[in-house]
């Protein structure tokens, strides 16, 4: 099976990002996974937007990697007409958890980035409203979601 | 089912709202009686009503409180009030018409529609969903509840007017369930509220809650524990 | 003049586990804002603590009126993950839980729906009639509403053997049941009054604010998991995606009724189908390292679900992406300047589980 | 005038004690009929035979509960204002003629009165709404007002075709006069445009917006606990006996009918029927908004309103010969 759509893709953005895009590739059918550093993440998603018509956020996820100290934020991006899903990746320190936010880009993206800033406490730069969204008015226990927030047992 | 639904018992939600519930707990209509004709009616309103004023109401009263007053102030000694009779009657009438206020908290909810929908129809007990709290005297508790929807589960159970009855449905309900380890749920409704009648089942099946209703009803007939 | 504040919910007759902040001014809604997380259970969380079947059951506790779909979309996202293929007969019978599932959803859709405007003999009905199919499902997994059937590499049991017999039987019945709810609900003038133009949404705003499902589909976009991406065995039946243009609250409810339509074609032509076979591969006792990012279409729109793995028994990270938090968050702006009455009516058009929401 | 007669009268038959359980029976068939519609049951288990003691439950269970009043309420209007509901909703049977004999009080212009007491009733739920000191009562106490805007007007005119066709405003005289004829034949429109607008001033089902529960919880009644709750509950329905009635004297020939029943039974069994009819309108319509129930009763109900009136007047003059003969 070869996946010459997804290859077009990928060869378009590594052609138009060098050296922004840290690895890009096909995971299998309709799926691309792209990492860039966190400064790019909003120019690829505009030229993702603009060029291949990925319209909907469909899902902001944040990683608590434990290794390396590090938050991942992944944004899966649709697009409606080429029928291909897009993983667009970065990653920020944990120290300082700040990245850009595709809000202004994506309104689809807001309450996704709401819901990664009040469960892990990553700050999203350019965000309207990062108000608490699924917490308690009163919760003050920390972000939930990181990994060394430890569960009943 | 619990016989009797004041237990005493550590719970360790820290929200100013529940600290009321402490003082509250002992005027449960099973564990004590300010409505049920067994004297010292007016000392006990008095004393909740101290509390309650901070939420909805200034003023509280009820018919058998009026026909307490009547009978002290015409030197009747309750005596009327005191039978046995009409206490039975408004057992009975507790028992046969249970208004269940609508809140979903949890999964549960779509059974508790099964519920009044044609096949299980509990409108067969006398039991009529209304609208609002103020006319319900039944709090079924549909499944989890979270710290977020358990302020709002405490405010809904104080506004209700007495004599008021808590159905703890769902396995999440009685312990926390599946989402035992969970930081956002309460491990078991009655750590915040005095439950009446425990209804298993992740969700909990229609039937369960039949019979969940079915034991409420024995229990109010039989009345007021002493 | 000042504006009233209003709360509605989480205690309010329709709003369910969710509440709205409405500023309004007469009989306008100035400014909305729908509070969700009132169900906030953390299920992502909680499965980094889980191993991958025991998180079935956890994950279909966020829609447990959609919970075939829903157990779906993490099953497959396992199977890609431990790279198996469930067998053929096991594809088939996942179609054929998951469009039964659909017309359950939509059916608790259909009697919240009619009870938004305040006629109780709409939600008696449909409840009743998914009592039927509810009974199709217990009958396969013995359970009413959370089954936990379908595990990595197929599922769990096989049909039973009147299965096809009594579900054919039942969906001729919900056809003609069906025509009766497009007369007192679609044809209903009544209902036609309080639904037609009322919270429409255009067809980009609906893609600008991420809208999925029958809502999104209502809009004029024709965005369907099961055709863009087919999962199961949705590429060996046939069958339409309806999309109305007119993105009002009636052409939402049109869509869900032809979906209804569709669903019930699609059990009778996977019943057809049905291959004989294994039905289940055995799992791997090794998890690889991975993610995996699976959609499928519930009954409220695409749910998505991002498993990562990193070779131990409990997932590393298990994001769900549901449509009802998706769609609750264009409400916001949908509810922007309608009337008081048509709250309810907007809001229920766009068939939101505030537990498929929160999570 | 014999005290004691009347005394029965007010208390006992066409009176309190009466309309009480006329009521209750309609509580009663209310729930059981649209649970038909509904596919269910209804009450049940409750009283040997189908739940019959299911509304006596209620009032017993409603008469031991706690009453609330709410914090900075009007506490004077907050606490009279159930019972004044249920008064003034029985108003009207004062006048309303059951037999020939069996009328508590006769007047020329009864047709007024009954009127008159009938349209106070929304000025109750306006008081209620505004006394209760809640968001939501206050809406539906204006809402009760805008709808009193919307129906009044078609009421009235569609009554006038009734007293052009009686010569009277008498309703005794009104119901003799159909004895032959039954008024729902001569002036149908006029019939079809009460029934509409008097749903409306019911707040019944798909006029119910005052207290439409799905967006402003229990409209008006929303703060009220215990018995204060129940003689609301009371109050509305027998509201809904008195509209029964009243459409039974005004267009359906009051208590004549064939032989074989008394009249009273006639006159019952008339007004039973369209109290059914009003349940199982609730049982088949959604709710319509506020401004579309104005847009109904001002583009639609009076302008057929008022040419039925024409109409008849009309007609009325040219059968009797008699222009504008009218009182």
């Amino acid at each position: 099976m070869s996946f010459e759509a997804e290859a077009m893709i990928i060869k378009e953005i590594e052609a138009r990002f060098h050296g922004a895009v840290i690895e890009a590739k096909v995971q299998r059918k309709r799926r691309i996974a792209i990492e860039a550093g966190k400064e790019w993440m909003r120019d690829i998603a505009k030229y993702l937007k603009e060029r291949f018509d990925f319209a909907i956020v469909v899902s902001v996820s944040a990683i608590d990697l434990v290794q390396e100290r590090q938050f991942a934020i992944v944004y899966h991006l649709w697009s409606p007409s080429h029928r291909n899903l897009t993983a667009l990746r970065t990653k920020v320190p944990k120290d300082s958890a700040r990245a850009i936010s595709l809000t202004p880009l994506f309104e689809s993206a807001n309450w996704h980035e709401r819901e990664a800033h009040e469960l892990y406490g990553i700050e999203f730069d350019g965000h309207p409203d990062l108000g608490r969204l699924l917490l308690p008015e009163d919760w003050n226990g920390g972000f939930p979601f990181r990994k060394d927030f430890k569960l009943a047992e | 089912m619990r016989r009797n639904a004041n237990r005493r018992r550590a719970y360790t939600v820290s929200h100013s709202i529940f600290q009321v519930r402490d003082l509250l707990r002992c005027f449960r209509h099973s564990s004590c009686s300010y409505i049920d004709f067994y004297g010292c009616v007016l000392k006990l309103c008095n004393s909740i009503h101290r509390h309650r004023i901070c939420f909805c109401s200034d003023h509280r009263f009820s018919v058998s409180l009026l026909l307490e007053v009547f009978s002290r102030r015409n030197g009747l000694t309750s005596r009327l009030t005191c039978l046995p009779l009409v206490g039975k009657m408004f057992d009975w009438g507790r028992a046969s018409s249970l208004w269940p206020v609508h809140i979903a908290t949890g999964c549960c909810s779509p059974e508790e529609m099964a519920l009044v929908s044609p096949r299980y129809d509990v409108e067969r007990f006398g039991v009529l969903p209304l609208p609002a709290l103020r006319q319900c005297d039944l709090l079924i508790v549909l499944g989890l509840v979270t710290h977020k929807m358990a302020k709002r589960v405490k405010l809904i159970y104080e506004q209700m007017p007495d004599p008021k009855y808590v159905m703890a449905v769902g396995a999440c309900a009685i312990s926390g369930g599946l989402f035992w380890d969970s930081y956002n749920v309460i491990k078991g409704i009655d750590r915040i509220l005095p439950v009446d009648v425990y209804v298993p089942g992740c969700p909990a099946r229609p039937e369960a809650f039949i019979q969940g209703i079915r034991l409420l009803q024995e229990k109010i007939k039989r009345g007021p524990s002493k | 003049m000042s504006t009233i504040r209003l709360n509605w919910g989480p205690q309010h007759p329709i709003t369910g586990h969710l509440r709205f902040i409405l500023d309004i001014d007469g009989d306008i809604v100035v400014r909305a804002t729908p509070d969700i997380g009132y169900t906030h259970r953390g299920i992502e969380k909680l499965a980094e603590n889980r191993n991958y079947v025991q998180i079935i059951p956890l994950v279909e506790r966020i829609c447990n009126v959609d919970s075939f779909n829903v157990s779906l979309g993490y099953v497959s996202a396992v199977e890609d993950i431990l790279g198996i293929e469930p067998p053929i007969r096991a594809r088939f019978i996942r179609v054929i839980m998951a469009e039964l599932n659909r017309i359950m959803s939509h059916l608790y859709w259909l009697a919240i729906f009619g009870v938004a405007a305040g006629l109780f003999t709409l939600i008696m009905w449909p409840i009743a009639d998914r009592e039927l199919f509810i009974d199709l499902a217990e009958m396969v997994t013995g359970s009413r509403v959370t089954y936990t059937y379908f595990t990595p590499g197929g599922v769990y049991t096989d049909l039973p053997e009147e299965f096809s017999e009594r579900t054919l039987k039942t969906l001729d019945y919900f056809e003609k049941r069906l025509k009766d709810y497009e007369t007192i609900f679609l044809h209903n003038k009544l209902y036609q009054m309080r639904t037609v133009d009322v919270g429409i949404l255009s067809f980009n705003d609906a893609l600008k604010f991420g809208v999925a499902g029958p809502s999104l589909r209502g809009s004029g976009a024709k965005i369907d998991v099961r055709q863009d991406e087919p999962y199961a065995a949705y590429d060996a039946v046939e069958f339409e995606v309806p999309v109305e243009a007119s993105g009002d609250s009636y052409a939402r409810a049109k869509i869900r009724f032809s979906e209804m339509k569709q669903s019930v074609s699609i059990v009778r032509q996977a019943l057809k189908q049905l291959p004989s076979g294994p039905i289940r591969v055995k799992m791997p006792s090794v998890v690889l390292e991975g993610e995996a990012y699976t959609r499928v279409e519930s009954g409220r729109g695409e749910l998505g679900c991002y498993l990562v793995s990193n070779g131990r028994t409990q997932p590393e990270r298990l994001k769900l992406s549901t449509p009802s938090f998706r769609n609750v968050s264009a409400l916001a702006y949908m509810l922007r300047g309608v009337k008081v009455a048509d709250v309810p009516i907007i809001y229920h058009s766009m068939d939101i589980w505030p537990l498929d929401a929160d999570r | 005038m014999d005290y004691f007669d009347l005394l029965v009268k007010v208390a006992v038959f066409p009176g309190m004690a009466f309309i009480t359980m006329y009521a209750y029976f309609v509580i009663w068939l209310e729930r059981k009929l649209l649970a038909r519609v509904m596919l269910r049951i209804g009450p049940l288990h409750v009283g040997r035979v189908a739940g019959v003691l299911q509304v006596m439950a209620d009032f017993i269970k409603l008469l031991g509960k706690e009453l609330i009043i709410p914090y900075r309420a009007d506490r004077f209007l907050f606490i009279s204002l159930p019972v004044v509901a249920v008064g003034v909703a029985s108003l009207p049977l004062a006048a309303i003629p059951f037999d020939e004999y069996w009328v508590i009080f006769r007047s020329e212009f009864s047709l007024l009165y009954v009127f008159a007491a009938v349209s106070l009733a929304p000025i109750i739920s306006l008081l209620t709404g505004w006394a209760s000191n809640n968001k939501y009562s206050f809406i539906g106490g204006l809402r009760a007002a805008y709808q009193l805007l919307g129906y009044e007007v078609p009421v009235f005119l569609s009554l006038a075709s009734v007293a052009i066709l009686s010569s009277s405003l008498d309703l005794m005289q009104i119901v003799r006069s159909q004895s032959n004829l039954w008024f729902v034949f001569l002036t149908p429109m006029g019939f079809i445009i009460f029934l509409i607008s008097s749903l409306a001033e019911l707040e019944r089902s798909p006029f119910d917006i005052p207290e439409a529960e799905q967006e402003i919880v229990a409209g008006w009644m929303t703060e009220y606990t215990g018995i204060s709750f129940g003689l609301f509950y009371l109050a509305n329905y027998i509201r809904l006996c008195i509209v029964s009635l009243l459409v039974t004297s005004l267009f359906l020939g009051g208590w004549f009918g064939p032989a074989f029943l008394p009249p009273m039974i006639w006159f019952l069994l008339k007004s039973g029927s369209i109290a059914c009819l009003i349940i199982l309108i609730r049982g088949a319509y959604p709710r319509v908004r506020m401004d579309q129930l104005l847009r109904i009763c001002w583009r639609f109900l009076i302008p057929l309103a008022i040419a039925n009136l024409a109409i008849t007047a009309i007609a009325a003059a040219l059968i009797t010969g008699k222009p504008f003969m009218v009182w």
